[in-house]
């Protein structure tokens, strides 16, 4: 779109718009309160997003739509996701409230609250705009590049510092200092004797079935699940796909093949 | 720019608060010696300022510094005294000295302290004494409203320490008991103070809200403001300015202690050592009396006149009540932060008669009652460390183990019933004839405090020197060097002003008149002179 | 249509990511709320930006956004490592802010 | 000359400070430099005596100003004193009798340890009372009236470690103050009215004010003179004041302080004058307490006491004078001179006797003392004689002088005050004689042991009656305390008769206390007779009860009014119901009151405070979401704020 279509009076296209993706975004914005499982929360909100993204552009702030998929959606909600994936995707915490009489405060206040806001907005004089056509002339990056470099410098570079920190930050709270000497893998083999339980490694998850996924128990030669070959994790969470019924049908299945076929076999003998 | 010197005078005690409190833990006696050549460095000073201030002068304040502090606020750092201050200051710095000395073994960490028994440090407790003896002189020196109500709250930090930190050793009831009696006297006093204290800032922010509105640019300066109203520059409403006047009056009647605001004193003083309560009564407290005189009429004329009769009439109530509750006391420290409350009463009716005689006298009588205080309280402080005991049925028959306590009591007691020649009859004196002169009924009224006063002072020397000696006194030794060195010359300064007050009252009588003329009230003629101006203009 | 309306959705958004914030136990969740909340302001201020005619709104939501991605940084880390010691991600278990 | 006046106060003040500050060193020569002190300010005070004498009468009155001492606004108390002939007679009466008793002290109080302490309080007292009697103006008086108070208390409270004692010393103080808040009223008024209180301008200006201030003046210092002279109804201190030792019995509860009293009424006479309501205040003060004091003499068995009661009625007599205006003043202080010798000898041959019987007080124990202690007796006899007003003795002309005026008074007022004036010299004569048999005549009733009497609590039996009784050993008392009783015979002999050689006395006082002859309604030779007369009654009457048959040794219970003498005619026992009873009870309501209701109300709001704050602090809760919830209702609350500002 040209700068002209970003005079004061919104285009009936943009009003399309508007109402359309407007919608789609309150309906992202409420799925993510609303949704009981992380990701999904994640992902609605996403969504949201790059409406957001999309009305940035159709108010002339093409530098920040772009900047708003590709940070905003592209990087921080992905991180976000890695978060739930690293909390667990599939803990859905209950709606059920805890706290006494929490949510319809919490419904009051946000009612007023956006009333309030509303009205506040409401009986703005906001009538006129002018638009961003001369502010974008030379371009709408250009225009943020020569504000941020001059008027703003100051403010840039202490948001500057503020990302190392917050790096930094990062990685003091998540990285753990070791206490001790990392163990060699003799030391390693010593302890496990010296406890004297499972001396060799632990077996491999998926050995006897046919899946080699990690979350799917192996076999035992009686065909119930080991506990063992699974990630602790994912044991804590309840995460493991027990398949071991399946597997044993198959396997019954399998026997009763191989009988019919060598049972041919000795006819054939006499 | 001359040298600063009441700067100097109140800087002094401050860098000795913070010298002694930064010597080391194990050098306990260097620090007392350190903390009562600082207390002595500043009696210097304030002997020189005595020296450099003429009385006559012109001008209400000298010796004034002034500089810009914040400037937005028009706050400004501004010193002077008159000589009601200078008078004041004098007696300060004269008795904390003493307060030093007389308190010399009361922080001394108990030998083999035991768990519950709290460590209590020497250093502390002298730096807290100095520290308390800066504010106070400063809030004597100031005349920016602002810069008076940050050392007038200031000053219940270090008080607040003293109070709750130090006690008597072992009081009659376990280390214990009065350990935690101590801590409620000590927030009771904090609360008290800090709730004058508030009203008092609110009145201050109003007052200066009047003068940026009428002024232009706001100001705290005393002297501006009094000057302004005397142009008639600056005009408070009525409303406003009875408002503001009892905020600060409500400030200032607590600190005093006014009836019914009196209720924190007799535990504060009960409660901690006898230094410590010479040091609320006779010094911390004057700052409340003096700021009736300096700030409450100076800064309100009208309001004042308003408010006398109200005054008036706690002021004899505190005078009576407190006489009476003195003598319905058995503990003798309450019994003399009673009768203390009964003078109080004495002071503020001398302020509050508008009368050259009632407000010097009243001026006389916060320096005499400080001295007497002083004198009383540390003997008694003296007697109490001997028998471990606050009460006085447990004495009896002291007089005759060791006179010299008795009679250096004796003395503090008489000067407390301001017995004629020591120098408390003289204020008194002056107080009642400056109330008299106005206000006859409550002058006859108020003699009946001085029958009372007799009372108590005589039923408590003879409830505890007189009598047959009892058992647990028998042993009790004499006052020694230390003590002697103490209480001597109290007594002396005692006699000396009450015998020949000149100096004091030159000093001071300037000053009220100032006062008076800011006020606008003058002293009723004698009868004879007025029939006598009659017959003249017939 | 009046571009005034923008506004009106802004509001919106940022009510519901503060209810969101109020409701949902789930640390991660209230962050993503807290997202929201930030982009609700952003769009105001793009908005704004348009109304008054010169970016200066539009630096501020840069800035915003920058700020917003330290800030989901350094939470998540806290996020982490108190899931990592509690095992949890409900910030009801934490109620730490109680002595 | 006049520099001589500030020595006569200096040298015993100096003598006080030196004995009381001196410490145990001076324990030695205490008394001795107490008494030389004393001495010198007598031997300071005949100089200045013959000056006066030297000059004619209007120019006997010299001043000297010290200092200015409390300069105030219009308020100029200076320290000045004025030595007139008022003043003179007092300083002679003072010095004198405070010499002779000094050294009788010395031997008195020989086996005192702390003799050194006594000495200087006596000093002490000599310096406020002669501060009193010098002072030139009613404020420097007031320091002098209260230090005498001050060093009474001491005095009187000297065996401390007797609890009656201290209490007898606690009590005359307050009783004291209740009069000086009289004298500091008196003193204000003056002050208001005259814008002075220096006696020259304050008694010249008298006539230009109302006579309602004069009478209000007036009658504040009668107050004041009744608290310090022990009139009703301010006399309770005196009988217990006895508790002290005698000397100081006789010096101060008889001869000097307990007429400052007159001396202010005296001195004060101007404004007495100008206010004929407090003149007959003070007569009928004075008529009651003569009477007063000589019953309750009558009934007491402690020898001290009576003298007390009778000490009380002498200064009624002068008070009376004193308030018949300047038909009376001069008499008043005449008697005033004669009672100061007659009395203080009679108190130091009482203390004589007790020394000699062992402190024994009661003199129901005494008896036929006379040919033991004959010295003591022959002056004890000479005083008695004097008081009872035997002719020729000083006694007789000064008594008899007031009696007439006050039948000069005129009207039935005189007559009624002469009669009482009568009736009293009668009782006089008869409970001194009553004194004097059971002392010196009759059988010794000291040698048989003491049965302790439930009918008279007050006296306490001496040597302790456990065990098997020792009877004491009367003897005559040492030289010391010999030579001031005879010397004060003789004054007390031919005091009296030397004053009224053509009336020295009342020509002396003249310029100071304007005299003016009366006119009684009989004629002078009349009243004398009548006094004479029932001085010999009420002689009589004593022999027959007391001289015909023995004398109880426990007192019999005796009639109503003996018993009611016996406690001082009840006043004791209705200031304690009423004063230290009430009082008792104010106090500890108001304790009560200050603890719970003054106290309590901040205590209350204090405990209110924690009330609220403890509900508030659930809300506390420690739940991040509830405090963001907080959060979101405070901002919405701003916004609403905000827009209601911008008027929605």
């Amino acid at each position: 779109m040209t700068t002209t279509s970003l005079a004061a009076a919104a285009s009936t296209g943009e009003a399309v718009q508007f109402w359309i993706l407007g919608t789609v975004a309150v309906i992202g914005a409420l799925c993510t309160i609303l949704m009981r499982r992380a990701v999904h929360s994640a992902l609605s909100l996403a969504g949201t997003m790059i409406v957001l993204a999309v009305f940035y552009l159709a108010n002339g702030a093409y530098f920040l739509g772009i900047v708003q998929i590709v940070v905003y959606t592209g990087a921080i909600m992905m991180l976000f996701l890695f978060v739930v994936m690293l909390v667990g995707v599939t803990a859905a915490d209950s709606l059920k409230e805890t706290l006494k009489g929490q949510r319809w405060l919490a419904a009051a206040c946000g009612l007023g609250f956006g009333i309030l806001l509303i009205a506040g907005i409401g009986n703005a004089s906001l009538r006129h705009f002018n638009g961003l056509g001369e502010a974008n002339a030379g371009g709408n990056v250009q225009g943020l590049a020569a504000l941020i470099f001059t008027k703003y410098v100051f403010a840039f570079e202490v948001t500057g510092a503020l990302l190392i920190t917050a790096a930094v930050g990062a990685m003091v709270l998540t990285h753990r200092e070791r206490t001790e000497r990392e163990k060699t893998q003799r030391e390693q083999s010593e302890a496990r004797i010296r406890e004297g339980k499972q001396i060799p490694p632990l077996p491999a998850p998926g050995v006897y079935a046919r899946h080699n996924a990690v979350d799917v128990p192996g076999l035992l030669p009686d065909g119930t699940p080991s506990e063992l070959t699974v990630n602790p994790t994912l044991r804590e969470r309840g995460q493991i796909r027990d398949v071991s019924g399946a597997a044993l049908d198959e396997l019954k299945a399998l026997e009763q093949r191989s009988e019919e076929r060598l049972g041919r076999s000795e006819e054939a003998k006499r | 720019m001359s040298f600063p010197l009441l700067t100097a005078t109140a800087a002094v005690p401050a860098i000795g608060a913070i010298a002694t409190a930064a010597v080391p833990a194990a050098r306990r006696t260097a620090a007392k010696w350190l903390a009562l050549l600082f207390s002595l460095a500043t009696l210097v000073l304030a002997a020189v300022v005595a020296v450099r201030f003429e009385a006559g002068a012109k001008g209400p304040f000298q010796l004034t510094e002034s500089h810009s502090w914040i400037r937005d606020f028009g706050v400004r750092y501004e010193l002077g005294v008159d000589g009601i201050a200078v008078a004041l200051i004098a007696l300060t710095a004269l008795l904390i000295p003493f307060v030093i000395l007389a308190g010399w073994h009361d922080a001394d960490p108990l030998e083999a302290p035991a768990p519950n028994r709290r460590w209590r440090p020497t250093q502390g407790f002298f730096a807290l004494i100095l520290a308390v003896e800066a504010m106070v002189v400063i809030s004597f020196e100031a005349t920016d409203v602002f810069l008076f109500y940050l050392f007038f709250e200031a000053m219940l930090i270090p008080m607040y320490f003293l109070i709750g930190g130090f006690g008597d050793r072992a009081g009659a009831d376990g280390e214990e008991r009065s350990a935690k009696l101590r801590s409620q006297a000590a927030v009771k006093f904090l609360l008290y103070n800090l709730a004058g204290g508030l009203i008092m800032l609110a009145a201050v922010i109003g007052l200066y809200a009047a003068t940026a509105d009428q002024l232009g640019s706001g100001t705290f300066s005393l002297t501006e403001i009094v000057q302004a109203r005397a142009d008639g520059k600056l005009e408070l409403g009525t409303g406003t300015e009875r408002l503001l006047f009892l905020g600060f009056f409500f400030a200032f009647a607590v600190k005093a202690p006014l009836w019914p605001l009196h209720t924190w004193l007799p535990g504060a003083m009960g409660e901690s050592t006898a230094p410590v309560a010479v040091l609320i009564t006779a010094v911390v407290d004057k700052v409340g009396t003096f700021a009736m005189l300096r700030f409450c009429l100076q800064l309100f004329p009208e309001a004042s006149s308003w408010a006398t009769p109200v005054i008036l009439v706690l002021a004899l109530i505190s005078i009576l009540y407190g006489a009476l509750l003195a003598v319905g006391q058995r503990d003798i420290k309450r019994l003399v932060a009673y009768a203390s409350i009964s003078h109080f009463g004495f002071i503020i009716m001398g302020i509050f008669a508008m009368t050259s005689q009632g407000q010097g006298g009243a001026t006389l009588y916060m320096v005499n009652h400080g001295i007497s205080t002083a004198a009383l309280m540390l003997v008694a402080g003296f007697l109490i460390s001997r028998r471990g005991s606050r009460l006085i049925a447990d004495y009896g028959g002291v007089q005759k183990v060791a006179p010299v306590l008795a009679g250096t009591f004796l003395v503090g007691g008489l000067a407390t019933l301001s017995l004629p020649g020591l120098a408390p009859f003289v204020s008194e004196f002056l107080v009642l004839v400056g109330t008299f002169s106005r206000y006859p009924a409550v002058g006859i009224v108020a003699t009946v405090g001085i029958v009372l006063a007799a009372l108590y002072v005589l039923v408590l020397y003879q409830r505890t020197m007189t009598g047959p000696v009892k058992a647990e006194v028998r042993t009790m030794p004499d006052l020694k060097a230390r003590e002697l060195a103490v209480v001597a010359p109290l007594i002396a300064l005692l006699l000396f002003l009450g015998v020949y007050p000149k100096p004091l009252t030159d000093l001071v009588n300037p000053a009220v008149d100032h006062t008076l003329s800011v006020v606008d009230r003058h002293d009723p003629r004698p009868d004879v002179a007025v029939k006598a101006d009659a017959e003249a203009a017939k | 249509m009046n571009p005034v309306n923008y506004l009106y959705l802004a509001a919106l958004l940022f009510t519901i990511g503060a209810a969101g914030v109020l409701i949902r136990r789930n640390a991660i969740v209230v962050f993503m709320c807290i997202e929201l909340m930030l982009n609700a302001c952003n769009l105001a201020f793009v908005v704004f930006s348009r109304m008054h005619g010169n970016l200066d709104g539009q630096i501020i939501a840069f800035f915003t956004m920058v700020v917003a991605a330290a800030e989901v940084v350094v939470g998540l880390a806290i996020i982490v490592s108190i899931f990592r010691t509690r095992h949890t991600a409900s910030v009801d278990d934490a109620s730490l802010m109680k002595l | 000359m006049e520099n001589l006046i500030a020595l006569l106060v200096a040298a015993p003040l100096a003598g006080a400070a030196l004995l009381l500050c001196g410490g145990r060193r001076l324990d030695r020569a205490g008394h001795w430099i107490g008494t030389l002190l004393a001495l010198g300010s007598f031997a300071l005070a005949v100089p200045l005596f013959t000056e006066l004498l030297g000059r004619d009468a209007e120019h006997r009155t010299l001043h000297q100003h010290l200092f200015s001492w409390i300069p105030v606004g219009g308020f100029q108390a200076d320290v000045a004193f004025q030595l007139d002939q008022l003043s003179m007679t007092f300083v002679l009466l003072i010095t004198g009798v405070g010499s002779l008793i000094h050294i009788y002290s010395i031997g008195y109080m020989e086996h005192d340890e702390r003799r050194r302490r006594f000495f200087g309080y006596l000093n002490l007292f000599l310096a406020a009372m002669l501060l009193l009697v010098l002072a030139d103006n009613y404020l420097l008086l007031y320091v002098g009236w209260e230090g005498v108070g001050l060093a009474s208390y001491l005095l009187i409270g000297f065996w401390q470690h007797k609890p009656s004692a201290a209490t007898a010393a606690k009590k005359a103080f307050l009783v004291n103050r209740v009069g000086d808040v009289g004298l500091s009223i008196a003193i204000m008024l003056m002050f208001t009215t005259f814008g002075t209180f220096a006696f020259g301008p304050v008694l010249g200006a008298a006539g230009e004010t109302s006579e309602g201030k004069l009478t209000a003046i007036g009658v504040m210092l009668l107050l004041a003179a009744c608290g310090k002279s022990a009139q009703v109804p301010l006399q309770s201190w005196l009988g217990d004041a006895m508790e002290g030792p005698t000397p100081v019995s006789a010096l101060i509860h008889a001869a000097t302080m307990v007429t400052a009293g007159v001396y202010l009424i005296t001195r004060s006479g101007a404004i007495f004058n100008g206010a004929p309501d407090a003149q007959t205040a003070v007569v009928v003060v004075g008529a009651v307490t003569l009477l007063f004091g000589a019953i309750v003499g009558c009934a007491k068995d402690d020898i001290k006491k009576a003298l007390a009661g009778s000490t009380m009625s002498q200064i009624g007599y002068m008070i009376l004078a004193a308030g018949l205006g300047p038909i009376g003043y001069a008499f008043a202080i005449m008697h005033l001179v004669t009672h100061g010798f007659f009395k203080a000898g009679l108190f130091l041959g009482a203390g004589s006797v007790m020394h000699g019987m062992n402190d024994e007080v009661d003199m129901r124990r005494y008896g036929g003392l006379r040919k033991y202690m004959p010295v003591t007796f022959i002056t004890f006899g000479l005083g008695y004689l004097a008081i009872i007003g035997f002719p020729g003795l000083s006694g007789f002309f000064s008594k008899d002088k007031i009696i007439e005026a006050a039948f000069a008074k005129g009207g039935t007022e005189g007559w009624i005050l002469g009669g009482a004036a009568l009736l009293g010299a009668a009782i006089t004569a008869f409970y001194m004689t009553r004194v004097m048999l059971m002392t010196f005549f009759g059988e010794e009733r000291w040698r048989k042991a003491p049965t302790p009497s439930p009918a008279e609590p007050s006296v306490e039996p001496a040597a302790e009656t456990r065990g098997e009784y020792t009877p004491p050993h009367p003897h005559e008392s040492p030289r010391s305390m010999t030579i001031p009783m005879i010397l004060l015979a003789v004054g007390s002999v031919f005091a009296g008769g030397l004053f009224s050689i053509n009336e020295a006395f009342v020509t002396w006082l003249e310029p100071v206390t304007s005299v003016d002859h009366g006119h009684p309604p009989l004629s002078a030779s009349a009243i004398t007779t009548a006094t004479i007369v029932v001085m010999v009654l009420g002689v009589g009457l004593a022999c027959l009860q007391y001289g015909r048959k023995p004398v109880p040794a426990v007192a019999p219970r005796g009639s109503l009014l003996t018993r009611a003498a016996r406690r001082d005619l009840l006043q004791d026992d209705f200031n304690h119901v009423v004063l230290v009873r009430g009082g008792g009870e104010l106090t500890r309501a108001l304790v009560q009151l200050d603890h719970s209701v003054v106290d309590g109300a901040v205590n209350g709001t204090a405990a209110s405070m924690g009330g609220l704050s403890g509900r508030l602090r659930q809300a506390q809760n420690g739940f991040a979401r509830s405090y963001a919830v907080q959060m979101l209702g405070g901002a919405a609350v701003l916004i609403a704020v905000t827009l209601l500002m911008r008027g929605v």
